[in-house]
């Protein structure tokens, strides 16, 4: 199984959910983080002094999937999160060893 | 004799006005600071305030408005004994009760005020400490000498509502304060923006509402010297506004909330000495001068001269104070739809008059706080350890934290 | 003559209206946004506030209110030029400083109401021009046919503190702003929830204590008059709060608190034009009226007819108003506890009265409002970038964000 | 006859007492629970207010302060039909719409003050049904013994402004929910702390602000009487604050905002009932007992007895305004700066009144509450489930949250 | 030593944090997520218009640990967070190649 | 590749994006988190009930980073973040199988 770790624009979340459902990917974790890269912050100027933001917000999503779908998942988010700009984000892959679903104690790709 | 209708809205007012400092100056300085201080600014005021009220009975009040001589006053109205329930103060159709109370809440905003120097740095102890002596030392004898029948008060200066006795005092004591205490940590380039704009503009509504009990509540009667007051303080607040709106627009494209806000302060303070003396057209032409001239004293203090005056107290009340003090007279000219000058009066005259009152008020708060700083320094020390002011003041003084989500 | 008393409660009512805006309605409003768009909500509340007000007293009060004809006052009191200090407002008993404050707030809340309508898309250039455009020819006319001695005034029509003036020009513009606006982004499947309900909530109780100034201070007395319209605005605002818990708890089982304070807004705008002519009992019929008949008219324009009016100020403020100027023609009857018909009236005939009245002002926001914001469009565009929609307007458009934890 | 000046006052006077409640109280209590039941707290205190105030017209009013006997009153003023328009209060110079609204706005406040024992666990069915009933059966006949002409004013009882009728009543019937409803999930260790203390602070600084209105408008005039309440309120009120501060100061070395703003709160229950009776030294030293008593009551009633009265009602509002009421007899004297004993009446002599008042209010408060509470909890239930109470209120009872961010 | 992630139910934290002192798991890092899955979120309803929130508040919990209580840690985390109801959450098991306590720069286990 | 993963005290934070601009690392995501472990949160008094936070506010980085440079990273991060107190906090160093520059679709080391 693999862990894959997006780091997204947060107002492409919902395109890139309803891709990842079009190819069975059943659930997903969401978080909200502060990116840090190419694309620079807003500026923000309160009573004349400038601030600027040195983080972008973003929201990281968390998806464990079977080895099978991993490549198409990497795609359909890929896909769904570009726009072109600066800052779409980053996709990470990880090897993932074990997974158990809570409820059931089910273990290993039935979990997800 | 006790007049009702005078006496219902003095004791309306009184409420506007201890409302402007609780909530709206503690939210107005609340939501500039950082959120691990903002319960901290809260309590500063909060405490102020109740520190004021019972020095205020215990005799401040007595020292400020009680006969005595051109400097102060005397014990004579020491937690009011002698005065009786019903008693009327003197030269007002008004209860004593009354106007103790309605001067008590200008005596409470005004150390208030200066907690804005010293936002997320100041020891609590030592806020307490010099408030207290400040009061005493500061604030008493200048509103003896302006409003207490003191030497100021014979020379004829005008200061309505308090363009010395409130904000002068405040921004002069502001900036020594912050000279003394230094900068926070990163200032000026790693401070942090304000954590809540939101919120300072709800405190900075709240502020504008109340200081209608303010400068009209200052006419001491419900009539048209009042109305007329609560008229100029509007326009010179909204002018004021625009001003900082139209400033931030060319210079920056983007018109701020926080700006905006500050623009209304600005004009509030400017226009404070003067509201009982002027009209609305002198109220457009003080709304633009104090929003104009308060706006790039910001950007002096702050930027050219790198003191952190955290939250721009000298340049917005001090400044602005000063402004609407000398404006005034200029603006009392009957010609210019003023209440006139005294007999025998003029223009010129009545101006070097209110450049003395500037100039004592200025001279007394800045040597005086100066030395009342040294002192608690000495006795409590002045500012809190670095590891305190970078986790936040809440946690660390008030074992509290503003946010719990 | 000034009567203490009567100027004493006027005063009052004035920073009681004032706090109905700022912060009341600036709160209630931002409560119902994106986190993103809380500080453009505000600023733009803020901003009408001061623009008015200036605009005020350059000349909008006195073709409102100075003599003039049928359809509009004259320019005789520009900048308030020869009105002495000590005028008394033509009519009553109050400093006509007063009397022009007061009515000053009430200009001020009216444009406020219509941002409900374009927040989270509108420019701030175009809000500004707008607001002013909207001002001197939808606000000022109407004020002066109803309550300046114009023609609707003259022909009888009954509208105490602004079911037409205030609430029905602003629900009626709204929605010509929403049409010719279109819809936020996403709506109306894909908007995002109200970020801080309590924020709204807040605002809300700010608006219903300020509306006793509303109601109470139309009276321009400190007397029997102002008391009942005190006592039949909170009985009408009470009322139409349970009928919105009682709708919501039996359609949805669950009773919302933007539910609540919603209905507590149709009662009170429902009230409004009859505050000052029925009694408690018709009170209670009114605030059912009201919030029944407001609560489906969301439901109609936001579901039925997909209109984009984000807020509701048409649903809530333009028919709750309608509404109450309607039912006064029935519940000024003196058999139903109202002040009676004016001589040789009849319910019948002040119905056709009061419905004269809401059609010529609906008529006349809704082609005036029309023009007006097509003349906007051109001049600055209406809407902003879907880039600037997507981020927010806070950052955008004001350099800005509420919350900076 | 009817006095501008004293209904200019009285008007504010019911403005600035609702506002206690809304948003006042509702957020002081908000600021206190977790973050998922904040707009529970405020649907219930809003909610409330609605319910009390159709009561009210509905009968309340009338079996309160209308004739009757010793017990209660009569039904001669239901839906206040029979009272014209421009009827004048009995014994005193305001219009009855006027005396109606003010004493509504106390009986508001009261059973939103209850609301404090059973945050985030009751459920809002029988938070409605309880209050309601509440109103009738507790609240509505003791404020027809105390003020509405029953037995204990005729026996002297001294309560000027609700120690006995709001405060102590509220209190009792806190501790008796408390304790059938059991604690909190998770009460005492595991019970999360304050969300939002700057709320609490907020919401505190406007109950502080409104208890002006409070105390000083149970003068019914705006005079003397009405000026030293004001005084003394607030100078218990701050008081009291700085005793909190100094015992938190000593024993944790910390002093917080959430104990200051309860301080105040403390000293405002405790002289609310001498308001009317005593002068600004006993102010300080009836400050000073309240603050000490209700803060060591706090740990008495939460540790000691681990009863989970969740916002400290009765150990802040019981027990101070008990306090108040019994130290009345005290300071009444005319040699401690009160008005003095009644025509042939002593300190000993009051004393025993105002304890029999204690007690009867006590007693009557406690066995009707039981009773009230047990017919609720068979009707409606009193608790929600343990997965609702984990999950939030918000969400689960009223389909919202709070903040959606 | 494995990196294990937890994404569970927010009221049963307290809970795992007990069962995993229990067997030795010194320290953790925890973070508020939101969930997509079968559990489905509540409904809001404002002004009559429903809003049904696609995301249910979780909270993530981050557990490195050395391979000989890997298993164990599982095993506490999934009997603690377990509720049997829809949306008890999962647990992941990574490979965790390195780790430094940046106190001390102890490096592998003894940085735990 | 290497994905690391730092939880440290929140002032430390700038000193540390500083440190690794210094050695070439372009991109980091940040999040807030709450830390458990050796070091204890402080005690919060509220009307006298004493609440003690079991939880420490940290900052968690994620960064991921060419093979080559990963020892360096850790390194830096380590220095930056020292301040000798309990809870300066952990690194974390995970292998990292693939990555995507979403906006580019650029693959591998070139995604970072
Ligand atoms: N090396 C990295 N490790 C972890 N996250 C990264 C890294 N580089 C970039 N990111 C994340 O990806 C986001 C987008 O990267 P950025 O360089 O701004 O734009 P782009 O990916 O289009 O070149 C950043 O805001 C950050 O959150
Ligand atoms: N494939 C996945 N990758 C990452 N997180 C997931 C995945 N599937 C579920 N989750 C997380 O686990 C939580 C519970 O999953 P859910 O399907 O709702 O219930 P259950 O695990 O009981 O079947 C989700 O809210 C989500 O945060
Ligand atoms: N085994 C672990 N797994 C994940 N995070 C941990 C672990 N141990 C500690 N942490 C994180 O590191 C932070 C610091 O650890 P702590 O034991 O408090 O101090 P130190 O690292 O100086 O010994 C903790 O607050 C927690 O966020």
């Amino acid at each position: 199984m693999k862990y894959i770790i997006a780091v997204i624009q947060p107002h492409r979340l919902e395109a890139i959910r309803e891709a990842l459902a079009g190819i069975g990917v059943q659930g997903l974790t969401v978080s909200e983080v502060r990116g840090f890269g190419r694309q620079k912050g807003q500026t923000e100027i309160y009573r004349g002094a400038e601030y600027v933001m040195q983080y972008v917000p973003k929201v990281k999503l968390e998806i464990a999937v079977d080895d099978a779908i991993a490549d198409a998942v990497v795609e359909a988010v890929g896909a769904a999160a570009r726009t072109g700009r600066i800052g779409d984000g980053k996709v990470f892959v990880l090897d993932l060893e074990g997974a158990m679903r809570v409820r059931t104690g089910e273990m290993g790709a039935d979990a997800l | 004799m006790i007049d009702a209708g005078n006496t219902a809205w003095l004791i309306t007012a009184t409420a506007l006005v201890l409302f402007m400092t609780l909530p709206g100056l503690a939210l107005f300085y609340g939501g500039l600071v950082r959120a691990e201080n903002l319960l901290s600014v809260l309590m500063q005021c909060f405490a102020i305030a109740c520190l004021v009220s019972v020095a205020w009975l215990a005799g401040a009040y007595s020292l400020a408005f009680n006969a005595g001589g051109p400097l102060i006053g005397d014990l004579g109205k020491v937690l009011l004994i002698g005065v009786p329930r019903d008693a009327v103060a003197p030269g007002t159709t008004l209860p004593e009760s009354v106007f103790f109370m309605f001067q008590m809440t200008f005596a409470i905003i005004t150390p208030a005020l200066i907690v804005g120097a010293f936002v997320e740095r100041m020891r609590f102890s030592a806020v307490m400490l010099f408030s207290l002596l400040w009061l005493l030392l500061v604030y008493v004898p200048v509103a003896h000498w302006v409003w207490g029948g003191g030497w100021l008060a014979a020379m004829g200066v005008r200061d309505f509502a308090g363009g010395l006795v409130v904000h002068l005092t405040a921004g002069v004591t502001a900036l020594v304060l912050a000279i003394l205490l230094g900068p926070r940590l990163g200032f000026p380039d790693d401070v942090r923006p304000p954590h809540a704009p939101w919120m300072t503009l709800a405190g900075g509504c709240m502020l504008w509402v109340g200081w209608f009990g303010f400068n009209a509540g200052s006419a001491l009667t419900a009539g048209a010297d009042a109305g007329m007051a609560m008229t100029v303080t509007h326009i010179s607040a909204a002018t004021a506004t625009l001003v900082w709106i139209v400033i931030e627009w060319m210079k920056f494209g983007k018109p701020s909330v926080v700006g905006a806000v500050t623009g209304a302060i600005a004009g509030l303070a400017s226009i404070t000495p003067a509201s009982g003396y002027v009209g609305p057209g002198a109220a457009v032409v003080i709304g633009i001068a104090g929003g104009t001239v308060c706006y790039f004293m910001v950007g002096v203090i702050k930027r050219r001269f790198r003191i952190d005056d955290s939250l721009d107290v000298f340049a917005v009340h001090g400044v602005g104070g000063a402004t609407g003090v000398a404006l005034t007279a200029v603006f009392m000219d009957a010609a210019l739809g003023g209440v006139g000058f005294p007999e025998g009066g003029s223009m010129s005259g009545q101006a070097s008059i209110q450049l003395i009152g500037i100039g004592a008020t200025l001279l007394w708060s800045l040597v005086v706080s100066f030395v009342i700083a040294k002192v608690v320094q000495a006795v409590t020390g002045l500012r809190v350890s670095a590891e305190t002011e970078e986790q936040g003041l809440d946690v660390r003084l008030h074992g509290e934290r503003a946010y719990n989500m």
